[in-house]
């Protein structure tokens, strides 16, 4: 029962997915967005972590997202290894180079923060354009093969979905852990959360390392998927994006990513494409901001509360304050 | 070294100013130990340079003969000593059982990635801390709150919330950041009560405190700082019969109202 | 060695811009604890309107673009606050939409065009460097905006004021200080001075509509470098950034240069000592 | 035989082949798809190609010299390598026989995977050489509708050996468009007796960049070479070579062949050399003479080359369409007429043949070195 409960976004996830996919994969279009979609949420599931838990407004995880995506296509196209096998790389890199970053942002402000990993992710995207003969430089690198099985685009939608039901449930697992609630209370007060017993900069660092490898993830399927990389394809805007994606869902609910994900991604589908989509794509933002700013899951949360409060005070159950006026 | 808490000789200047000069302070177990002064006595420099929020510039700390002196706040926390905050800042839709379980962190075996695993063992783990939160909830009254949100908590009720979390660790010595400020005195009276349990329970407490009244009714031993320094040392009636003591702290009884600043 | 120096004095002069963007940046945290991260459009919008219309008629006007842009942020800004929103990224984040509004808008009316307008031609030398006159004029404009800046927020009542109402809203409020004016203000003559650098891109180096996320970023970082609360370190951090791109590119492999400012900024960050505001909480 | 003859034989030949013709396959019009940059860095060349584009449909009112009705629709690719694959994927969803783009070539290589899995060519108007590189596994589905960068760098470079510059300074942006050019003239020089003395960059959104300049000229170069394609940049960097006091002659590859380009440095300079993909509001040539008129009647001003790359790309695929009288038409014989489509009807240069060894089509000699003179490109005779 408790196993059930304490997973119920992974499972709404998962319910969602097996009921939209086989709908969605029946058009050529559908899939592909899908499978874009998925990658996009796994990216704004990234931010979501490392903001909305950890604290740490980043505008790197395009960055990490690209280092995950350049470790597919340097592993299988220069190194010829077995798709999958790269998989490891594309986890592991991210976190190797996001952790010692960690460090030195935890203990800045907000803005500081978002300035640093900012720097951090321009640094990274010079240094992979700059090293000719190893990333292909501005080309970049094509022909990354698929996943052995994984060839037809449905089939990349349901692993890259697959992928954000996994990580999702690791999320899940960690809010509802010892260190998802410290990471949560360090968030509000870094002397609190070490009066705790927590060690705010390695927690913090912990967290980080955990978010960039979800972004290396999706760089990873983005590479398979879409079989190029350049630096181009994950540039510092998709790290702008992300961060509006995880915002504009609610950043610190383990579904909010996504939802945000499917909301600006499905505007910008929809308004017209040309020059002005800028203008209709700002001022969505914008009013999305205005009606929602914890995000959409924090709208959706205010109301279920109301609701519930009605459902209460209606069946008479005791509050706090009668509780408290109650005790001995 | 003896048992007890044992702060020695502790300096700390801050670009220039010694905030503390030389201060030496003791809490034993099962003991309440008072720590009265005005504002800017150096009482919460004393407190977070005994937690380890503020690094000491001379003296020692120990715990139990075991040198904790300059450790970060987490690793003092390991060590058994455990803080209160006045106000914390909470997320205000944490619930009272949440909040009281994060307590217990410095006790978590399983490890990161265990729990992002959901490992058998990281699950087991959860089960038993909420057991002991719970346990330590029932101890102090609070169990019935165990879903309420923190934010929907009066003051009061609040600052038992942080003692139950503090308690949770399993510290064996206790600072209370003035926990009685802005309380309404019912608030207060349960509040005293719930100390002097703790106190029986075998734990020590250090308690820095403005109201003259919780610290008569609690603490069997006061010291009183001034300018850095102790003034004066002993029992509560004592200290407060204490020429210097009236002249430089009760005499400034205007100070005491504004003592619902911040912890530092 | 007077290569080195040429460079240095040339990257002072670059950095100015970089100066004038940062300062808007740093008055609004001093006075709302938020950011504006459309000030890069303010100046766009500024130079396309100026170099349209030409002459000090076209400058006008293409301040009061820049303003009139500004003022659209402060009402969203009233708006969200008003709606009860108290988190100083989402008014962040909402001028990241204006920003693709403004620059968006520009691609449209004016198409994909640069705008370019040279009025001082004429350079000084100045014991064998040559420096353009406009440059000069640049850095003055900076230091003049940046210096008032400063005597207005540290020792001015209006400064106190728009720092009362950062610190504590509500008790600002309760003071009688206008908060809510004040911030919008604040927004207002942040429009102008980014507007103020757009025409000085516009007259010296020229700008077209993919500018505003660069230039907001270097205003930020300019901003941020040396700690964002005065304008005077705005100043410092902009020519210093400039000066250590200038270096970088003129001794530097290319990749290196582009690294540099970056690095820079990692730099003074990871020298500057713990923010014991976070230590304490204290997120703004 | 002049463009009028020969569209009085088309319509002709037309309308026999219309009532010799399938009737069926020619009710249907023929989709075509306009992938191309409408927002971000590369609308610069987006915008001008999707003008041409409409302004050529316009005129045509939708009909093929041959007579078949066809039918465009645009997309964005913003720009970006995973938009365009998204915008490819939803035209070829969209029953599209051929794709114009997309613009960047990044873009290209990105979708090309998805032009071969789905049958569909791509006509793009880059210069970027990776796109028509055989080893690519999609290789059959990609054909060039501009010149390469590699053209146009020669044709500029070996301009330049005609002068007495030995040392040559290069200036260039930083993304794939500056770096190719970079590299193309280190490995073109020599063999022009032109040696390339000294790099500098910038990214697109310097506002300073006196430094570079400063840097080109303290290695002494006799010549500056510019591989931009941000008018900005450009203007920018010529003031500032202007007032370091880098005196040199400048060239400058195609990307700068822009009318705004012309106009912000005609006040700077005058004599500096730009080689472009014709001259289109200048001196045109005949047939982009009658390209401009189209523009101006659907009430745009010709910006430089952007309009005659999106022409060729849309004629290309008319071409094709037109080569197919009376056949179903579908991706896959799309790209088997494009494969020996040979001089079609178009409005720029040169010759354009292509062939199963040949996805480039075009060479030099659609290309014309041109001359800033009174703040416009002059033909260079």
């Amino acid at each position: 029962m408790s196993f059930v409960a304490r997973r119920g976004n992974t499972l709404v996830l998962a319910i969602c997915v097996l009921i939209a996919l086989p709908v969605v994969t029946r058009n050529a279009v559908w899939t592909d967005s899908a499978a874009l979609l998925g990658i996009y949420a796994l990216l704004a599931l990234s931010v979501g972590l490392s903001y909305g838990q950890a604290g740490i407004l980043t505008l790197s995880q395009a960055a990490f997202a690209s280092l995950g995506a350049y470790a597919a296509a340097i592993c299988t196209v220069r190194w010829g290894w077995p798709p999958l096998a790269d998989l490891p790389v594309a986890l592991l890199l991210p976190a190797l180079i996001a952790f010692p970053v960690a460090r030195l942002v935890a203990r800045l402000s907000p803005l500081a923060t978002a300035l640093s990993t900012l720097a951090i992710g321009s640094i990274i995207a010079i240094a992979i354009r700059s090293a000719d003969d190893f990333t292909g430089g501005y080309m970049g690198i094509a022909g990354v093969p698929s996943i052995g099985f994984v060839k037809a685009p449905a089939s990349y939608a349901w692993l890259i979905w697959a992928m954000v039901v996994i990580v999702v449930f690791l999320y899940e697992n960690l809010c509802h852990s010892a260190y998802g609630r410290a990471l949560n209370v360090l968030r509000f007060d870094q002397a609190r959360a070490a009066a705790d017993g927590v060690n705010p900069p390695m927690l913090v660092s912990a967290a980080f390392a955990i978010s960039s490898s979800i972004a290396g993830v999706s760089g990873w399927l983005y590479a398979h998927y879409i079989s190029f990389v350049s630096p181009e394809s994950l540039d510092a805007h998709l790290s702008i994006s992300a961060l509006l994606m995880a915002v504009v869902g609610g950043a610190e609910f383990i579904l909010g990513p996504i939802l945000g994900t499917l909301l600006l991604d499905g505007l910008t589908r929809l308004l017209p494409a040309a020059e002005l989509q800028g203008v209709y794509y700002g001022i969505a933002l914008i009013v999305i901001l205005l009606v929602a700013r914890r995000g959409i899951f924090g709208l959706i949360e205010g109301g279920l509360a109301q609701v519930r409060q009605l459902r209460r005070s209606r069946s008479g159950e005791v509050t706090a304050l009668e509780i408290e006026a109650s005790r001995p | 070294m003896s048992g007890g808490l044992v702060a020695k000789g502790m300096e700390v200047s801050f670009g220039g100013v010694r905030a503390l000069r030389g201060v030496d302070i003791v809490v034993s177990p099962g003991a309440v130990m008072g720590l009265i002064g005005r504002n800017g006595s150096g009482k919460s420099t004393l407190f977070n340079c005994i937690t380890g929020f503020v690094r000491p510039s001379g003296g020692r700390v120990s715990v139990d003969g075991k040198d904790i002196t300059g450790m970060r706040p987490h690793q003092v926390v390991a060590k058994g000593v455990g803080r209160t905050f006045q106000t914390p800042r909470l997320e205000a839709r944490t619930s009272v059982l949440t909040a009281v379980t994060c307590g217990l962190y410095a006790s978590v075996r399983s490890s990161l990635v265990g729990a992002l695993f959901g490992s058998p063992w990281a699950m087991r783990e959860e089960r038993l801390l909420r057991e002991r939160a719970e346990a330590e909830m029932e101890r102090l009254g609070l169990a019935n709150l165990r879903h309420v949100e923190v934010g929907k908590l009066s003051l009061g009720l609040l600052r038992l919330v942080e003692v139950a979390r503090c308690l949770v660790s399993g510290a064996r010595f206790v600072m209370l950041d003035e926990p009685a400020a802005g309380l309404t005195s019912v608030e207060k009276d349960k509040l005293a009560a719930e100390v002097r349990a703790v106190a029986a329970r075998g734990l020590g407490v250090l308690l820095v405190e403005h109201n003259i009244d919780m610290v008569r009714q609690l603490c069997r031993s006061v010291a009183v700082l001034e300018t850095g320094n102790v003034l004066c040392q002993g029992t509560p009636d004592e200290v407060l019969r204490n020429d210097d003591v009236i002249r430089s702290y009760l005499g400034a009884l205007g100070d005491i109202e504004d003592a619902a600043g911040g912890w530092q | 060695m007077i290569h080195f120096v040429e460079y240095v004095l040339r990257g002072a002069l670059a950095g100015a811009i970089y100066a004038l963007l940062a300062a808007p940046m740093s008055l609004l945290f001093a006075t709302a604890r938020t950011i504006d991260f459309a000030v890069g459009a303010y100046a766009l919008i500024a130079a396309a309107v100026a170099a349209t219309i030409g002459g000090i008629a076209g400058a006008e006007a293409g301040l009061a673009a820049a303003m009139l842009s500004a003022a659209i942020m402060s009402l969203i800004f009233v708006g969200l606050k008003r709606l009860g929103c108290e988190d100083g990224i989402v008014f962040a984040l909402a001028s990241f939409g204006l920003s693709a509004v403004i620059e968006s808008f520009v691609l449209w009316y004016w198409g994909a065009r640069s705008f370019i307008v040279s009025y001082v031609a004429a350079s000084w030398s100045l014991g064998g460097i040559r420096l353009d006159q406009q440059g000069l004029f640049n850095l003055l404009i900076a230091a003049i905006v940046v210096v008032i800046l400063h005597v207005v927020v540290r020792h001015s009542s209006l400064g106190r004021m728009m720092r009362a109402s950062a610190v504590n809203a509500v008790g600002a409020t309760l003071a009688a200080i206008p908060v809510e004016g004040l911030q919008m203000g604040v927004y207002l003559a942040g429009g102008l001075l980014a507007g103020l650098a757009g025409l000085l891109v516009l007259y010296s180096a020229g700008i077209d509509f993919t500018a505003p996320l660069g230039l907001t970023l270097s205003g930020f970082g300019a901003a941020i470098v040396f700690g964002v609360g005065s304008p005077l370190r705005c100043l410092f951090g902009g020519i210093a950034m400039g000066v250590a791109q200038a270096l970088a590119s003129g001794y530097l492999s290319e990749a290196l240069s582009a690294m540099t400012p970056f690095l820079f900024i990692l730099l003074v960050l990871s020298m500057r000592p713990a923010d014991t505001e976070a230590l304490a909480g204290g997120r703004p | 035989m002049n463009l009028r003859m020969l569209r009085a034989l088309a319509i002709c030949v037309g309308a026999v082949a219309m009532i010799a013709g399938s009737a069926r396959a020619q009710d249907a019009p023929v989709k075509i798809g306009a992938v191309l940059s409408l927002s971000g860095p590369a609308a610069v060349f987006g915008i001008p190609e999707r003008d041409a584009i409409q302004a050529i449909v316009a005129k045509m009112s939708s009909t093929t010299k041959g007579g078949r009705k066809f039918e465009i629709s645009f997309y964005d690719d913003k720009s970006n390598p995973t938009e365009a694959t998204r915008a490819v994927n939803q035209a070829i969803n969209d029953k599209v026989v051929a794709i114009v783009g997309p613009s960047t070539g990044s873009g290209i290589l990105a979708a090309g995977p998805i032009a071969q899995r789905l049958s569909t060519p791509l006509i793009g108007p880059a210069g970027t050489l990776a796109i028509t590189d055989p080893k690519n596994e999609f290789y059959p589905w990609i054909f060039r509708a501009a010149p390469s960068d590699a053209s146009d760098v020669r044709a500029i470079l070996q301009d330049m050996a005609k002068g007495n510059a030995k040392k040559v300074g290069i200036f260039y942006q930083e993304d794939a468009y500056g770096k190719t050019g970079v590299d193309l003239a280190r490995e073109v020089g020599p063999s022009l007796g032109l040696n390339v003395v000294e790099t500098a960059s910038a990214p697109y959104t310097a506002t300073d960049l006196t430094a570079q300049a400063t840097k080109l000229r303290n290695a002494g170069a006799q010549a500056v070479f510019l591989q931009i394609s941000i008018a900005a940049l450009g203007s920018s960097f010529v003031k500032a070579a202007r007032q370091v006091g880098l005196s040199v002659p400048i060239y400058a590859n195609a990307g700068l062949a822009q009318r705004s380009f012309a106009e912000n440095v005609g006040n700077e300079v005058e004599g500096l050399r730009i080689v472009s993909i014709g001259n289109l509001p200048y001196d045109p040539t005949p047939g982009e003479a009658e390209l401009a008129k189209m523009l101006e009647a659907a009430g745009k001003q010709p910006q430089g080359w952007g309009e005659l790359t999106g022409s060729n790309a849309l004629m290309a695929a008319l071409g094709a369409i037109d080569r197919q009288k009376g056949k179903d038409i579908t991706g896959a014989s799309m790209r088997e007429t494009l494969e020996s489509l040979c001089d079609f009807d178009k409005f720029a240069r040169g010759r354009v043949c292509y062939s199963a060894k040949d996805h480039d089509g075009w060479h030099e000699d659609a290309l014309v070195i041109t001359e800033v003179r009174n703040k416009q490109f002059r033909s260079v005779p």
